[in-house]
Formats: C-alpha cells, structure tokens, sequence
C-alpha cells in the first residue's frame, strides 16, 4: 500500500527535484537493501583494529552484522557472522581473539579463514553426505585493505575498488595519510561510536557529500566556540586554517562526492591550535613536510566527502571514517572511527581525542544538531500529503566544470550537484543496471 | 562480605545524609535547567568521564569491557571548560538538538560512601557511589531513558561539596538514542 | 499479505454488517489517509487559539503535523510542517507567536503567510533556477474560520464547508453558540488534551456518532455519580436536564451523525447545578435567554455528534470538541479542546474546567472505560479467525424517517443508521468517488 | 549554591526521614490497592494538580509551557471530594479501566524537604520534592512508565502527616498512556 | 518487497535444505496464520484447570486470544475471545468461574455454552431482525478431550484428533499417563508458564521434534549438574535413566517428531532420584508397576516430541505441555503447563516442582540457553546476504526405517529427517492441500 | 494510617540506615558480577521466590492474583543451593544466555522496616520491604526493565545480615522478557 514499487520519476536531477518517497518509503528500502548494499564496496572496519592473528571485529554490511578477522596466514577476512547450519550468530562478542568461532547451538566450528573444520559427530551423521567445504562461513567476494581501511563488497562482478574509487582516491587518501603526508600513516583510536538516529541512512550521507549549506545547523557552536583554538576566543566550531583557501565540490563516478580546499600559492600554514603549542607546533611542522614531500599537489586540502552509498570521510578535523548502517527506512545505525597519526605526540592524540568527542557522535555538540534535522527531516515527510511535494536540489544547477581547476565534476561555489549525482548513481543502482551504467558519469564523457 | 570499608557510625551516616542532599539538590538544578548554577558545582580541575561498553567474552572484562580513560575514545571525557561551553551552547536558543528543551528527571538511588579523605570526621574528598535512572523526554513524543552507575569524587566546599571527578557507567552498548544532550 | 486491498462487501449496510478488516487492516488504514484524510473537511483548531500576529498553533491533519498561524494582514492560513527544501519540520513548538518560521537546517524562512522570503546565497547559488513563488510552504486550498472553529481540506474540488455540513450545522451550531443562544459565543480553555489510544480512530468517531447503546460501558460513574449535582446526592455522569426530552438520533449527507434530544412543548428548565448556585443560577438564566431568543426552534438541545470523519463534539456537558487523528490502524491520537461560554462567570468556568477533567481525557472517569472498550475491541478483531466474522450493525435497521420530527434521516429510538451511513460515505471515499456519490444519502432522495 | 535554604542540622534530618517513612508508606498502600486508607491520607482542603507541558521556545517556559492552575486545562485539577470518587468508582469493580486491576509500583526517590513552617522543630506544614517512577502493568502485556517530579505539602498530623498539596510534573507532552487510572 | 509469496523450492528435504524466508519473512508469517494455525489441531488447556461448571481459562490459538470453559452441562468448549457485536473481548481475565460472559462495551452477554442471551433492548431496537441464534460466541468446530489435554482446530474438515495424532499417540500417552502406567493420571500444577522469546515459533517446534543435537547448547549445566541427583555428584542436567537405552526417533505423518527411548530386554530400573529417597522410592515402585502393567511395551520411555504444529511435550523430567505461539515472524508467546502425578506424594511434587522451575522457562537453566539460541539463529537471519544461503538439514538423510523398531518412520540415530517431516508437512498447508496431502508421509507407503 | 507499626525512633532510623546500607552493598556486588560473594549473604535455609501474577477479577485478588508458594509452579521457588548452581553455571562461561554478560543496573528506593524482632535494639531478624527497577541491558540492543517490589527476611550476621527470605513481586502478567537470568 505505502509501498509503490521505485519509479524514475523519483529522481529528476535535470529538474533539480527528488522524490520524499526514496526517504520514508518501506519498500523502497527494502529494495535499496537488496540493490545497493549487496553490490557497493563498504567500509568495514581497519586493520588496526585486528593486529593479531585470531584478533577479530564484529562490524556491519548493510543491516547485517559481519566479522572482520585475521587468520593465523594472516590473512584478513570478512564473513556474515551466521552459521551454515542454522543461522546461530557464531560470534556475540564486539571483539576479541580466537583460535575457532564455534557455534553455542549445534558446535560446528569455523576457523578464521572460514572453513567449517568442526561437526560433532561427523562420521555417523553426516559420512558422504555433507561436503564440509560447502559449508565454510559466508564470505565477501572481494575485500580489500586501502591503507589500513578495510572494504568489502558481495558482488563478485563489482569493479576493483580503486576503479571503484576513481578520483575520490586522492581526496580519501588525504584522510588516511598522515597530516605530513606519507602514506596512510594513521590509525584508528579504540572505541567506535555505535548509535541510533532516527533519520533515513541516505541524509547523512548526502549531508557529508558536500552539503556546506546546512551551516545553519551549527550556528551555536559557531557563537560560541569549540575549536582547538577557542579557549583562546577563536569563535567557530573548527579551526579555520581555510580561512583563505577556495572551497570546491567535487562529484566522481560511482556517485562519490567530495569537498575539498585549494589553498593560494604560496600555501601559508595558518595558526590554528592555539590553545596548546605543542599541537601548534606539530600542525606546522607537519604542513611544511607535506608542503616539501608533495609541492604544488599539497595545496589541496581535504574536508569532507562521501564514499557511495554510506560511507563519509572528516578529512580534517575532527578526522574520521563514519557509516552509515540501513536500519529501517526511519532509522541509521551510525559507526563512526576516529582517525589519528600513528606518530603524533601524546599530548596531540590527547587534544584530538577531547577535540574529536566534543565535536562528534550523539555527545557532540555540533554533530548533535545535526542530527536533530536530519530527524525531523525524514519525520516531516512521512506524510501522504508531504510525499506529493518533492525536495528541492536546484543549488547550482549547471554551474559544475569539468576537471577545472581539479578533477572530476568540479564547482567553485556551494552546490547540490554532488547530491544530484549521488542520487543519480542511487538510481541506477534501484534499477538493477550494470556497472556501466553505474559508473556513468559526466566527467566519463568529458 | 566485601563492602565499602569505612565504619558504619555516626559521623558516617551524618556524612552520607549531607551527601545524599547534595546529590538531590545537583538534580534539581539540572531538572530545573538551572545549569549557570550547576556550573558552580563543579571544580576548575573537573574531569567528568563515561566510557563506551563493550560485549567482551568472560574473563576479558576488566581489560576489555569499557574504553580507557586518557587513551581510547569514550561517550564523554570532558573537563571543565567543555561543560561549560555545552551550558553555553543551550543558552544560544539556537541548540536545535535542546530546542526546545527536553523535560529531564533525574532519579538518583543506592548512594553509598566509599571513601572519605583523609577521615569521615574531617572530609576533604569523599568518594561516592549512586545509581541514576535518567529519564528524558523531548518535543511530541521522544523518550529515551539512561540508567547506570556514578561515581564521584566530591570535594569540601565550606559547607557543601563541588564534584572534582564522575565517572559515569551507561548500561547500553549501541547508544540506544539520537543524542547525549543531557547532563548525567 | 496481511493487506487485500478493500472490498465493496466490506460495509454491507442493507444487511447491517461490516468486516473487521476496516478497522485492523495495514493497507485499508494506508488507503484511508490517501482517500478520505486528503479530501474531506477536518478540524484544525480555534481562533481564540492565535488571536494576535505572528501567532501560532501546531496541529495535526490526518497522520501530519500542520501549522495554523495568524498572518500580519491577520488572516489565518494552514500550511504543512515541513521545509520546501528538504522537509524539516520548521517548527518544534506547541504555540508561540513569530515573525519568520525559520528552518533550522539550511534557513530558508517563510512568513506566516507561507511565502518563502529568506534563502541564503539565493544570488550566487539560485539566481534564475529557483522560483521563490514555488517553494512556500505547503497550504491547504481551503480553509473556513466557523464560529471561531477552524477547518481546512487538501481538495480543492471540496464542496463548500456548509454546504459539506448540510443539516449537521443546526446542531453543531448549538456547542459553538454560547448557553444563551448567542451567536458563537463560545471559546476555548487553555490547555489541549492530547494524549495515544490503542484503537482505530473510527471506533471513537463513530462512537460519537450516536452509539447510545454503550452506556453499559460507564456503568460505574453512572452508580457513583460525578456530574455537577453530584455532591447533592444526584447519580449519573451527567446534569439530568434531559430527563424529560426525546431523544433523536439524525443522520446527514457526507456521512454525519448526531444525537440530540428534543425537549416538550413546555421546555422547562430542569435543575441541574445543584452544587453550585452561581452556576444553577448561570444556566437557568441562559436557558430562559435562549428561549426567549429562538423560541420554539429552543426545544431541539445538544448532545453529542461526529463531523465526517474524525471530528466529534460534546454539545451539553462536557462541552468539547474533539478529533480523532489517525496513528496506524490500531492506534489513535487523540485531541480536545474544551469549550466555555466566552462571558460565563469564573465560578462556572472553574466548574466546568474541574468537570470536564473529571469527565473527559485520560484522567476522565468517563472516557477511561470508553478507551478500554475500544482498545480490546480493537485488539480483538485482529487475528485472522476474528476477521472472518463481522460486526453487527442492525440495531433500528429501517427505523429513521426523513425529516420527522427535524430535518435529516432522523430515529427517535436508539439505532445504528448513524453508524451505516457513516461508513456508507466512508466506502465512497475508499473507492475514490466523486463529491456527489460521497454526498449521496437518503435526505437527498426525499 | 541556591539550595533549599533550611539549615541541615539533626532536627532537618529528623524531620527527612519522618517524611520519606511517610511517601514510603504511602506509596505501599497505593501498590497495595489499600485506596481507601490512602485518602485518609488526603486533607479535606487538598488540591491535587498535575499540568499539561508544552514545548515552547527558550525563554517562554515560565510563561508557557505549563498548563495553570486555577485557570486552564490540566491533567488533574481535583479536590479530595473527586479522589474520592476516583477510588469509588474503582470499588464498583465495574471500571473497566482497571478491571482487572493494574499492577502497580511506585518508585520515589530524591526527596528533599524545601521548606518547614513555622519552624523544622515545630512544624506545622512541610514542603517536600521527590522525584517518582510509576510502573503500570496492566492485562498481558500492556506497560506504562511514568516519570517525574512532586511537590507536596503536607500538614502536621499528630505523629504522621497529611497531603494538603500534591503537584505532580510529568515528564511527557502528548501523554504517552492510554489512561490516567493510577494515582501519583 | 520484503515478503515473496511462499515458494515450493523453500522447503527442498530431498537436498536437505530450507530457506531462511519461513522463518523470518512476514508475508509467510501472515500465511501461516492463515493456512495453519485456521486448520491444524491446537492445544488449548486442561481439563483440571476447569474443575467446576462456570469455570474459565483464557487461552489461546495461533495469534487470537479464546477462551476454554465448562458449561453448566458440563460440557467443555473453546471460543473465541471476541464479543459478536463490535469485538470487545469478553473476557479480560485470565481465568475464574462466571454465570455469564457480559460484554463491558454495549453489555450483550453470553452463556459458558456461548450463546448470546442478553441483548439490552432487543425488542425495541431488533425486533425481527436480530437472529440471536447466529451471534452467539465464535466457537470452534472440533474439540477433544485426551486424558486430560483439551485440544481443538477450527477446520471442520480436519480429521478426528486420534486419526490426527496417529502413531505419535503412544508416545505422547507416556506424557499424560501416570509413572506407574495408569491411564491418564496427570494433573497440571497451578501456574503457567507465559513469556515471550525474540524466535520464529518453528524453531522451538523443531528443537522439541528431535533436535537432540543441540546438545552443546547446555554444556554449562551439564558441566555444574542440576538434575535430581546432582547434590549427591551426578553432573547433567536431568536423571541419567536412559544410560542404558537405545534413542530412537521418529517421525509420524501429520508432521510430529518423536524422540523416545528403548530399553534393555532386562529393562532395569536406574537410580535417579538419588538427593531425595522418597522420590527414589517412588520413582522405582512407579517404573515397577509399569513394567508389571506393561511387560515387554514398558521398554519405550518417553523423552520429547513435537505435534504438529506448535505443541510440544517432555514426557520425562521435566514433564510438561509446551505450545509455541505464533507472535510475529520473529517472536514466540511461549506458554508452558507442568505435569506431574496426581497421586504422587507431596513430597515428590515439591521436588518436581522446584526441578521443574530451575530447567524450564525464562528462569530455567536449561532452557535460557536454548532460548539464547533460537533468538539469535532467527536474528541471523534476517538479512538479504543470509536468505540467500539455507539452512543445512543433512543429518542422516535416508538413515531412517519404517516401522523398526517401533512404529513409524524411525531411526536409531541422531537424525534431521523428525525436522524434514515437518517441515514437508507445513509446506503442504501453506500449498493449501487436502487433508490427504497434508497427512501423506513415507509410514503411508509403507 | 495502617501503616509499618514500629515507633520511629532513633534506634529505628538506626537500623533502617543500615538495611539501607546492606542492600545498596548487595546491589553493588550483583551489578559489579561479584556472584560468590553475594551468595555469602544468603543464609543456607534461604527461601527465594518470585510468584507469578494473574488477571482476575475484583475480589478474587488475594485468593487467585499470585502463584503460591509450595504448591503451585511460580518464576522462581530457589534454595541457597539452587542459587549457587546460577552463579556457578555463570561461571563456566558457558552459559550462553549470559555470555556475554549483562549489563545490568540495580536501583533500590522506598525501603520500609516492616518488622524487627525480638527488638528494634536487639534485632535478629528484621522484614524489610523495598521496590526495585532492574534494568538488564545486553549484547547490541536487548533490553528489559524488570520493576516490582520485595520483602526480605535479613539474619543479623554480626556486624552485617544475611539473607534468610525475600519475595519478589515482579510486576508483570506474560513476562515482558526472554530469561530471567538477573538476580533481584
Ligand atoms: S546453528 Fe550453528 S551449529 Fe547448528
Ligand atoms: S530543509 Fe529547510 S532549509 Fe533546508
Ligand atoms: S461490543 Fe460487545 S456488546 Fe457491543
Ligand atoms: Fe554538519
Ligand atoms: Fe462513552
Ligand atoms: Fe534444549
């Protein structure tokens, strides 16, 4: 009843209008479930999460829960976390260490390399009959590690992640390489931010992708401060070593989009720690061994971007790789790890950490109101009546270049093209299309 | 059994009494959104933390179950100046995720004493234990409800107390609400 | 599964019966809100509610939250609660008085006449795209202010609210209009009962609609006595003014039901305030100004009675109006404003308040034992075996004559013809007809 | 600290736990169905009141955001005549809102003595907070939690005390029951 | 979206394999309401929870709520708990003795025998068109009484219960007899057991049907021992009187799986109830008058089985009647009756009772982890990645024999073919097939 | 008022600061998972029941709402022994309805002193009734909120008591949760 199948209707980029339906409609996210996230490269987790052999991760692929762990080749897995046999979840735990996952049910026992190695009573009751090797556990096709970062996808016939990717690599890697640029040079602080929001998955993720309109929401922590540089009166939420860089929206193939800064030529390093000279020293020190290792390329800098479907990037601060889980058509699941250099000092890790709480996740305080639109956002289009009215994504339409001064569908001034194309890319997915169609994108015809 | 071990005496009790009323009187500051004043309450030196839990299996609790103060990522780990720029925040009218304000309820239980430095006559710090059950409730129908332990350092104040330290446990693992705006 | 779509023999009103399905079905209930909540005339609020500019008051229509402000030109519009940009609710408060409503996501504000006035970086980021004109907030087409009650429809084509009410009018009147006859001299109290009952919404209406029959439900106040004469000894959960008057139980075209009572040829005034002298005083000297003032037409007095679909009205004791919005086919939301004569003095008005409280709402020791009633029947029609037995409608079948002894399809005895013609004119909108098929009833074949 | 202002001195201590042993008890014959020994708890001149709340915008809430007393429509505005009624009719044991009867458990907690007059060692009328957790378990599976704050007033009345002013706050806004059946 | 109708290739018992869509789907959750639980025969209560005429125990079938009680003829009937009217229960209790079932909404009343015998005002409002006859309370078709056990189905097709039961009647005698073999000599304790479990209701059906190698499940209290010698040292979790005897199990057409025992020629008495003599003595002078009753049939002791579809038995310690209520696709209203002796000395009822309360239930030892189990198998299986792999049920495929050594289809190992049965059996009733169809089974061809 | 009929005096209050105190200790060993030890507080002949609770009509309450002891099958009807075998089957970490362990907070209010015998000053045995709301939270999202009442029958052990009795009146009809694997 509620529940029309998904029309390409919905999606009207041209027009610059989409469909509240994509957003509230339970068979539509039904659908999204079995097009989008059976087939997309998701983030699962890092490696510094499973050090050691046996280490493993409970983490998440769509609505399921999944393992990501490291054999004892050291090879590293990722398995739906079920058992062949009846489904028990062979893994409760959020991590831990194993030689085995075995099953409370029945006790059929799995290696962390997947293979179902125990079956009480195998002679008797399953001699020639059961092919063991038939029944390892349900294991992603393709996995890859990218610096640390950990991403998997259930579609053998998905293209490699790195074509996946495209142009939104050298943004990403910005994200995952040390602030003085070598390469993925972070690491992931323990603790994962694990919560509920009462919002469709896909608005944050279009929130990430490059939406610098919605600044709004944040005017209180604008008012008053709460950057690494605000106990000395800087106002603003963040640090503002932007402050005289050109902001540019970025959309790639495969419907990632990207917002990053080119700063001018001569690529100052701007203050921006003030409340702790040690992290001030170290921010400076490391722009200027970027600036010497990189040259020109080290005046862009990174921001925020959205790798498709759920997976957002905070390039600077606060740093981190954030997922955004399908729970419902009404309700994400988000995941959010925060990234640090390896090397960094201490007292930085400390600064960041503090910096990185009060910012993000359900305590922090510019997150928090965030999260309060995104809410009120899916509940006020429930609606019969609102659901006859569609949203509005004219933000500079036709105002995006191509590979102008950068590349990739580029704009200079804040835009809703990055969304447009993200949920063009959507589209395709709802409509069962091959991976050309997928990846289809401007700058491929450029 | 082992308890608390400080004696079960007059001063003892006296103690407790004046601390129970200290933690009844901090609620209604915060249920009453008076939070100015709940500022004063706590010291410069403040370190107010709750970690995240963890499904861990048996044994590997203490060295895994919650995050690491000073080290991981937590719920909280803020100091004093961090609180009072989230009291800042809600009075900007303009903290949609508190606008308009949640109707809060604190209810505080099970306090127990566990320490008193350097005596129970003479306090300087008294270490604290209480259950909390807050309850939140927000706009139409939003509800949330947090129940889980404290445990605070209080410091002499003349004739009250300031809370230098709480550690807060939050029974949950995923956070099973949208937000954390309320003060525990 | 659980969802056929709606069938014809479902409301079998010749044979008095009607399938349960209507009432526990997930896609009837989904239907509903697309085919009656989308057309038909519905209860917003009242205009002592906003008396100022800039005022407002958020309510509800259907399953979505509305707006009903007050303009700077002082007219009243109702708009939809939602963003024309992305769909955040643009206002989070009960009441209140503004300038703009302001969206908290990216700021776009509209003035209480729903113009969209405000769009930050409009020139840089939607100069010649966006058309301003477009994007105001979302308004019912038409809205009629009623003796100071405010109603709003989402069609257009809707026939006019009075020619919609038809013979209902006379009646509602009698709960608008002060005691003395007064036109409309009625306001509301402070303070909106709003509070969640496990029922489908259209027990409730029809309750109201005339069901007499369900006394048995209030048999304990009935024993204890609660009304107004109570504390004199009086039993009953009501003023015994009627003691002495024909009851009359009238059905009208667009699906309304009422039940009013006609008093003898003498129409003497029956005590009725006994607790009270201020108020017994009050409603003696009204009563005689009404007769004075209409006369013989003064012998037809209130009751109770619903405004097709969800809108009800206590027009005696407790004087209220009510609705009944629809929370998923097994969950209601329920509103009241309580209505008091405008000039009545402070000692009747804090008596009725303090009746009302006692009578009504949740805290009501009438209406709890109402909302069991509904509730289990509710839960007691939902199972598959439950569904294959309708209810029973044929109380008084054939009994009503046409405008005897007032106008409408009138009973003089108990009946369910409210009830049938009820859901006669509700199986018209489930089947999308026209207004004339939905306006069809007996009076206007007589 | 704007506390409560009366000293915490023995007689304030004594006069606390007078008053707990008092809401303790009288929530046990609340749970116990013992309503007609609840009322006796009642004054003649009680006022039993409980608001509606609002969500308003900062800085309206004084103004706004509670239903009044006296003046608008609440959830309660009874005297002890309509308590009366209230257990009456639930005697009748034809209410069918509470037939069968509810489960019930009253949780309070935070009490707090706001005020004592004439004085805490003589006094004739008491000013109490609590805060309190009502759980209603109704049929099979029906459940409802209700939370918040009282504050009451209550008269000297030889060795106990009697309820001369109860005002309930409910943490909720759309009342998220079915029904008002229980007592708070 | 989410509910493909059932497919025939979900249940595949030659394969050994069955999807994950019949436990967690909803549209086959719904279907099942419909196509099983209307037609299948159910088990309601006991006769010793209804002693005296007026008595009343509210039950329930599949999803609905009904009521078992005694007229005062004394005969026992099952109706369904819902007033003909307009659905109000009638019934808010869960149990008592009553002259009359009075409706609280409109007061229709009906008699313990159903029918409708007080209609308020019926001359005046439904003379001549109210049939009271036709409304009296919904009753089911078919009903029995089996030693105790009162059964019913609302299919009047169905085949009488024994025809029904077929060769699992034997077997669920053992149950229902006393200890020394004396027919029928069962009472039930006060106090039933009722709780809900986040499970698909299949999936404690098929544990109870002869998954007697779940075994891991309970390693904790076999480690720690709580069975009625387990004070004097003996580890386990019940009596070990089965040491020396032959498991057998067995599938019976109707779907019902049976796992009983066979003990030796000599068939020896071993102690079990060593923490308490009396019981021991009870215990071996019962299992002596048995085998003097009995002789060579007194080999078969009971252990567990499934009748189709929801109930299932504990023939031995601890003894009791299980039903598994269907509450959505992922949750089960587990409902458990006690059995025990009614001439057992108090002592040894004590002794059960408390052995009984520390194995079974939410608060059972035993049974917790169990539960633990099937919330999470069904939880594993929710997503779209996991429905597309079933569940193995290759477990001694083609190991059974017919009639050997017992009657039906039996084999004397551990075996998956009790769970294949049933599961053949439901696919039969969610085809919608005749009653021949639905009884068809290998011991048929035998 | 029918209320608790010892005289309120200081030996009173006394002794129901340190009830208090004994059960906020117990409550703190049960969430802190210290099991053994909190079975060194339960006296050997311990009784611990939870009945089960029906619907029935008005009147038959006292005679048909409760399961009975001794008789009928209830949710619990344990001895120390018993009690003993929940916490060492905990302890093989393999029980997997509690592995991984609950998150599980204890919030005691409303404590009365009901009895004392032979005498408030010389007490041996003392009947102590308490509310409770547990709140078991565990794995990702699982949560249950048990809220009811005991009355408990505490041994004076020396300086402490033990636990000869307690009776948990957990108020609900179906139980609203999947185990009851938490002590109350
Ligand atoms: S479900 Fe895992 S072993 Fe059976
Ligand atoms: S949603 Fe309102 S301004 Fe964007
Ligand atoms: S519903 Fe039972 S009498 Fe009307
Ligand atoms: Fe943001
Ligand atoms: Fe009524
Ligand atoms: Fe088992």
């Amino acid at each position: 009843m509620d529940q029309p199948v998904y029309r390409d209707d919905f999606v009207d980029i041209e027009n610059g209008t989409i469909s509240r339906e994509i957003f509230v409609n339970d068979g539509i996210y039904q659908k999204e479930l079995e097009t989008v996230f059976t087939r997309a490269w998701l983030l699962v987790g890092h490696e510094s999460q499973i050090p050691n052999p046996g280490d493993y991760f409970t983490s998440r692929m769509g609505a399921e829960s999944v393992i990501l762990c490291r054999d004892f080749q050291n090879n590293i897995h990722v398995f739906l976390n079920t058992c062949t046999h009846r489904g028990m979840k062979v893994c409760l735990y959020d991590e831990g260490n194993t030689q085995t996952f075995t099953c409370p049910f029945h006790a059929w026992s799995f290696t962390p390399d997947g293979k179902l190695v125990g079956v009480p009573h195998e002679h008797e009751l399953y001699s020639d009959v059961l092919d063991k090797s038939q029944w390892s556990l349900i294991e992603v096709p393709k996995i890859v590690n990218y610096k640390g970062s950990i991403w998997a996808t259930w579609d053998e016939n998905a293209p490699d992640f790195f074509e996946y990717l495209g142009g939104a690599k050298d943004h990403l890697d910005m994200a995952l390489n040390a602030l003085d640029g070598s390469d993925g040079g972070t690491e992931v602080f323990g603790g994962v931010h694990k919560w509920i929001s009462p919002c469709n998955w896909k608005i944050p993720a279009e929130n990430f992708c490059g939406d610098s309109y919605h600044n709004p929401s944040h005017i209180s922590v604008d008012m008053i401060g709460i950057g690494p540089s605000a106990a000395k009166g800087e106002k603003g939420r963040r640090d503002n070593e932007l402050a005289d860089a050109q902001h540019i929206w970025i959309s790639f193939p495969g419907g990632h989009g990207i917002h990053s800064a080119l700063k001018p030529e001569n690529n100052a390093y701007i203050e921006s720690y003030k409340d702790n000279p040690i992290a001030e020293e170290y921010y400076r020190h490391c722009y200027e061994e970027r600036q010497k290792a990189l040259g020109d390329k080290a005046r862009i800098v990174p921001f925020v971007g959205t790798i498709f479907p759920n997976m957002s990037f905070h390039g600077r601060q606060p740093r981190a790789l954030c997922v955004w889980h399908p729970n419902g058509a009404g309700s994400t699941e988000i995941w959010r790890f925060f990234l640090v250099d390896k090397d960094a000092p201490k007292e930085v890790k400390d600064l960041l950490r503090r910096y990185y709480m009060r910012y993000s996740g359900p305590a922090g305080m510019t997150e928090q109101d965030d999260m309060e639109n995104w809410n009120y956002a899916t509940a006020g289009s429930l609606g019969v009546i609102a659901r006859r009215h569609p949203f509005n994504y004219q933000q500079s339409v036709q105002k995006s270049k191509l590979n102008d001064p950068v590349p990739g569908l580029v704009s200079t001034q804040m835009t809703e093209e990055n969304a447009r194309q993200y949920y063009k890319c959507w589209a395709a997915y709802m409509n069962n299309q091959d991976w050309d169609r997928i990846m289809d994108h401007p700058v491929r015809h450029a | 059994m082992n308890a608390p071990k400080l004696v079960r005496d007059l001063a003892y009790f006296t103690l407790k009494q004046e601390v129970e009323e200290f933690l009844y009187d901090e609620s209604e500051l915060l249920d009453s959104r008076r939070f100015e004043e709940w500022l004063d309450l706590l010291t410069d030196d403040l370190v107010y933390f709750m970690p995240m839990r963890r499904n861990v299996k048996h044994g590997d609790q203490a060295a895994r179950e919650n995050t690491k103060e000073g080290e991981d990522i937590s719920w909280f780990e803020d100091d004093k100046w961090t609180m009072a720029k989230r009291v800042e925040q809600i009075m900007t009218a303009k903290h949609w995720a508190e606008e308009p304000l949640s109707r809060v309820c604190h209810m505080v239980s099970n306090v127990q004493v566990l320490d008193a430095q350097p005596s129970v006559e003479a306090v300087e710090t008294v270490t604290v234990k209480s259950r909390f059950l807050v309850y939140q409730n927000r706009v139409e129908t939003e509800n949330y409800l947090f129940v889980g332990k404290r445990t605070d350092a209080l410091r002499r104040d003349g004739g009250s107390f300031k809370i230098a330290r709480r550690e807060i446990i939050l029974d949950q693992n995923v956070l099973l609400a949208k937000n954390l705006t309320v003060f525990f």
